[in-house]
């Protein structure tokens, strides 16, 4: 066992956390929410500095413009991209986080030199149209059909959470190619182009208020054949591939801020005074911290074991279950602690006076989310049992 | 001893929830936010009693008791009704023309710990009479005086925030025994409010289970939904127990101690509140985590609620005090 | 709501306190565990005492030589028993608790006249046959079964966790009388006499060492019809009786000790001083000690609630569940606390130095048993999401 | 980096195991629980490396790291291995002949309160040198020199205690810094033997909720049973990799501050021991609760650790003090 990064690695942290520091502070705060083609701009407009300055796709092949580096690289990278509070990679992360990794390990040559140079160079924004109204932790029932019409598939359907639907170019689309199968087995894996005829949007509001998700609705969209990824009818293995990414390294960077929010709030601990005493004098207060610490430390570390697993395999291991579960249970408790100690100040989600209630409390809201998508903690547990420790499957 | 509903009041509870289900139907709230709180609405809380129900009839109220009050409150948070309605029925008895509905009231706490020099009112915007309560007793400012900016995205919709950069100091009413009281009798008041939330969320929970399927059934028919929900259920029974029973303890202190009996009720109400908000935005899936569905509204309130008279770690630690006398 | 004991119960009160102050200490201490038979003289005994005085059964009918007295009345007496530390209702436990009660509901007219002021006045020790080796949480795929011969039954099976069973008058059996029928359908309730020929036992030794429970071995036991409690192969809603007064204001006594056992827990946190402080300066152990006593109250309400509806109803509602569940979690946390209070001196199972180190970590395993005896946490929260919220049952 | 066993690693890990499951099998431990441990048994292990792991091979050790030794202890938990093992792993640079298994050494740590005025040592009645950590340093204790009596019932069955009236103030052998150095050396290889029980505990309940049939299914098949089991194995899966990432911080500071590393892996661990326990007894319900299964021996040592060193609570507060040095 080994936890000491390479002379390399730390020669890569120095380098990156120098740019960072110089970039970060010139690329300003992000554009209002609302003022969506703004934040298309900065979101790809940082990532065009990244690609160009080398950081985009660390460890993505470098024949399509990655770095092609190693996986402790990328976790380099996560930490010092947490450590510098650069900007969060908002309409690339459906490219850097699913689409892309999923086209690199199924996607045909094509694909590949279409896509990923692009989506690395913040020219291509991708979004994700997997969950529908009635498939949500059901995922595999999805309804959406794509049927064969010459080389064309005629998609019909409608799709739900679907993030940056507004301004993205492609979609990662999950789609029923075969009805006549068992659900599983009739599932298609395709890049629909967003410019097609027949594709409307239909924003969602979170309980955060606006939000980067919208409904999608697909009338008789002609995606052309050559847009599937992998083979007609293996989509349900390919979706997979993807959720298992977002089921594993995509985490480290959170895991990275959760472990910095703790620091942070300790200091505002050391801060906040009521008789005479801070509220980090209240042991109880400190222990519970603690004890959060603690958590995010152990999840760091798991990262880094499976990241091991990784490096051995190539692929995010079944194991990426408990990462996920783990993770965005403890992420609820640390920001929920987080709103405790800004006491009424967290009664406001926009920040005052130069504090971070806002953030803390909105942070927090969205923690809400992350037990729920991608698979449930429900959906996690059952894997875990089924998938890892070989009890029986639910029965049907 | 019959710890049960008398016949009125079932009565009482029957009348302000048929109130409060035909003024803030679900599929009004959208409507309410725009104006969440009025002048109107308050008079028409007071119309219903809501705040001059524990005064005598002749100070113009209605003679009940706290167990009553407590029963109106819980159906109040049922619907998570808007306005300082928990201030306004604790200080109906200190300051005059709440329990007409003339005056609009609300309080503040400044033993609550905030990180910024600024103090958040609720409702700030539309009180006719802010009650201070400080270290050394009771204060009362006139809402004239405060000036600051409306928070621009408050937590809840249902509950905009003045942030008030100088509080005034206002004018001494009370002393701190007057101070405790309006404590202690707001704090029950807030544990009955965390009830009704509770009991909603159970029901909202369940409801949608029972309606919402995935692979292939019901997602009310799978164990780990249905494990939570009985938790869920556990922890309202538990909070409606020890809110009337704190009401009771109210209102007839010779059967126990009313300062333990109410700090245990809002440990236990306003855990309910939280655990079961939690909840039921997870059973509701992604549709828990829209605005559109009622589980965040509930979730919110409690978050304001439980920054409002004390946390539920500062009530466990009064429990904890009177550990020696049940 | 009214939760003001009336004049009548204050009077009750302070007669039953006043004996109950002179004759506990007279009582003298339990016996040890292994001496079965000078346990018997002394769990009897008292209970002999207790009928004498007019304290037997307060709620069960006068003219079985109850005490007639109300529901509050039986309120009062478990504030006090638990308040007085009198002894542990031990041997009379099934009797008292579950058997006595199900005859009071069901039982015959000759029945009750038989056992009910026997069971008041300690001549009668009853144990509990229910559970079998192969049916625990699922209790009516019972096995064991009994064949009608003329006027008997006669019985062959395998039970256990038949406590007292070595020096019980009867058990409270369950048994198979009709296997044709899908389970529920099949099973009736019988008073087994235990000095019939074909029985034998065998002690369980628990995680706290020797126990009061056995397994217990029936071999072509010969029970006579008449001991039958209500109709052949009715057992089974008879058995929900009974263990609808298990879950119900069986555990009043207990709730009253939780709440005595968390004051006695203060009081040891006042006198243990390390660095000049004392443990109850910790405020997270304070405020520990406060969130379980809030529950506990809480619980000691519910239960109050819940006699409200008992007295209306005259049966303990299926909201006996909820009691159950609340109960035994929270038990074990508050013993839990009290282990960790103890510290190096929780790891003697026996008390040291007059201390309360031995009860209070013995307590804490035995909590252990009470979230799998009597309906599992796992089969309550069956019960009150399929029974109280009217969510689907189980596919089978 | 390249956080995974080595080679090496891997088959001093099967090596252990191996020697625990040969030497210490279930079907065994009730006539080990007749004499849990001695002289013999502490050689044992003292062969095995298991104290001298750590020491330089011309001191009679075997030159590893605090990484093999954490492998080591957590095979050691997976069996609860009986005996003072810990302190002897410890101690082993500390007092002559612990590492050649010729002396038998156990640990106390004044610190930890207790309600009596009574000391209980695990294994008192066996030891030649009980080392003292007081508040001014560390002290040597003559095992001869320790009177008192043998807890009737010890807690676990596996660790008899000698309850000491009057413990000798013993030989200063050592400064603050030493005592530092042992509490947190020893720390680590508790927590490694948390981790070897929290692993155990899942594998037992697991199997058992496989064979175990209720309602005609095992009850493996039931989402409660199966929810229950993955958070225990996520539980597992956070105390491994706490606890070798804290090891190769303790080997190679550069990686990080060991002290937190070490006070992290011990608050995960050491609940993942005690939780795992929990549910294993729950899951085997009844049989859980019987002395013949494997549950309640996991819970008992669970308890015994927690109380050696220093509670995950104060765990915890280290962490604490060190939250700003990831």
């Amino acid at each position: 066992m080994d936890l000491r990064y390479s002379d390399a690695d730390e020669k890569f942290r120095r380098e990156l956390r120098s740019w960072l520091d110089q970039e970060v502070p010139k690329h300003g705060a992000p554009p209002p929410r609302s003022d969506w083609d703004a934040r298309r701009d900065y979101d790809m407009g940082w990532q065009k500095k990244l690609f160009e300055a080398g950081y985009a796709g660390v460890n993505w092949p470098s024949e399509y413009g990655g770095r092609g580096a190693t996986l402790t690289e990328e976790l380099v990278y996560y930490e010092e991209y947490a450590r510098a509070k650069a900007p969060y990679v908002g309409m690339n992360f459906v490219g850097l986080r699913h689409g892309g990794p999923t086209v690199i390990a199924e996607g045909t040559e094509l694909q590949k030199q279409t896509h990923l140079p692009k989506i690395l160079r913040g020219d291509e924004v991708w979004c994700q149209g997997f969950s529908e109204p009635s498939a949500g932790s059901d995922l595999a029932a999805l309804k959406t059909t794509a049927i064969r019409d010459g080389d064309h598939y005629v998609v019909n359907g409608q799709k739900t959470w679907t993030s940056f639907a507004q301004k993205a170019d492609f979609c990662e689309l999950l789609v029923r190619t075969n009805p006549e199968v068992p659900k599983h087995g009739g599932i298609s894996w395709v890049i629909m182009p967003m410019d097609l005829p027949g594709i409307s949007i239909s924003p969602i509001d979170t309980i955060r208020g606006e939000s980067d998700f919208a409904e999608m609705f697909l009338e008789d969209v002609r995606v052309p054949v050559e847009h599937l990824v992998g083979e007609e009818n293996d989509g349900w293995r390919i979706t997979n591939v993807t959720l298992r990414f977002e089921r594993g390294s995509a985490w480290a960077q959170d895991i990275y801020e959760l472990k910095e929010f703790l620091s942070d709030m300790a200091e505002v601990a050391r801060n906040i005074t009521s008789d005479g005493a801070t509220a980090w004098d209240d042991i109880g207060l400190r222990r519970e911290a603690g004890h959060l610490a603690a958590e995010a430390d152990s999840l760091w570390a798991l990262m880094k074991w499976q990241l091991g697993e990784v490096a051995r395999t190539g692929m995010p291991g079944i194991g990426g279950s408990a990462l996920k579960l783990a993770f965005t249970e403890l992420n609820q408790r640390v920001y929920e602690f987080g709103t405790r100690l800004m006491g009424r100040m967290g009664l406001s989600r926009t920040d005052l006076a130069g504090h971070r209630n806002g953030y803390t409390v909105d942070t927090f809201l969205n923690t809400l989310s992350l037990t729920i998508a991608a698979g449930s903690s429900q959906v996690q547990r059952n894997i875990i049992s089924e998938r890892i420790l070989g009890m029986p499957k639910e029965k049907r | 001893m019959e710890f049960q509903f008398t016949e009125d009041q079932t009565a009482l509870q029957e009348g302000i929830r048929s109130f409060c289900e035909g003024r803030f139907p679900f599929d009004g709230i959208a409507e309410l936010e725009k104006a969440p709180f009025s002048k109107e609405l308050w008079a028409e809380l007071a119309e219903m009693g809501v705040f001059g129900l524990r005064l005598p009839e002749d100070q113009g109220g209605v003679g009940l008791g706290m167990a009553d009050a407590a029963i109106v409150f819980a159906e109040l948070g049922r619907r998570v009704v808007p306005g300082p309605t928990v201030w306004g029925a604790a200080l109906a008895s200190v300051i005059d023309g709440v329990a007409s509905g003339e005056v609009v009231v609300s309080g503040l706490d400044t033993r609550l710990a905030s990180p910024a020099g600024m103090t958040l009112v609720d409702y700030g915007d539309q009180l006719d009479v802010l009650v201070v309560l400080r270290s050394d007793g009771v204060y009362r400012v006139e809402g004239s005086a405060l000036s600051g900016e409306l928070v621009e995205e408050p937590l809840d919709p249902l509950t905009p925030m003045l942030a008030v950069t100088d509080l005034p100091q206002g004018e001494k009413i009370g002393d701190n025994d007057l101070a405790h009281q309006i404590r202690v009798e707001a704090t029950l008041l807030a544990s009955a409010f965390f009830l009704g939330m509770a009991e909603s969320t159970v029901e909202y929970a369940v409801a949608y289970a029972k309606g919402r399927e995935q692979f292939d059934r019901p997602i009310a028919g799978f164990q780990a939904i249905k494990h939570i929900a009985a938790d869920m259920y556990v922890k309202q029974e538990m909070a409606r127990a020890a809110v009337y029973a704190a009401a009771c303890t109210f209102d007839d202190p010779e059967i126990g101690n009313p300062i333990r009996a109410i700090a245990s009720a809002r440990v236990v109400a306003g855990e309910a509140a939280m655990h079961n908000a939690r909840k039921c935005v997870q059973i509701y899936g992604g549709m828990g985590f829209t605005w559109e569905m009622p589980p965040h509204y509930y979730l919110k309130r409690t978050f304001v609620l439980e920054n409002t008279l004390g946390t539920g770690e500062f009530a466990s630690e009064i429990v904890a005090r009177h550990i020696d006398a049940a």
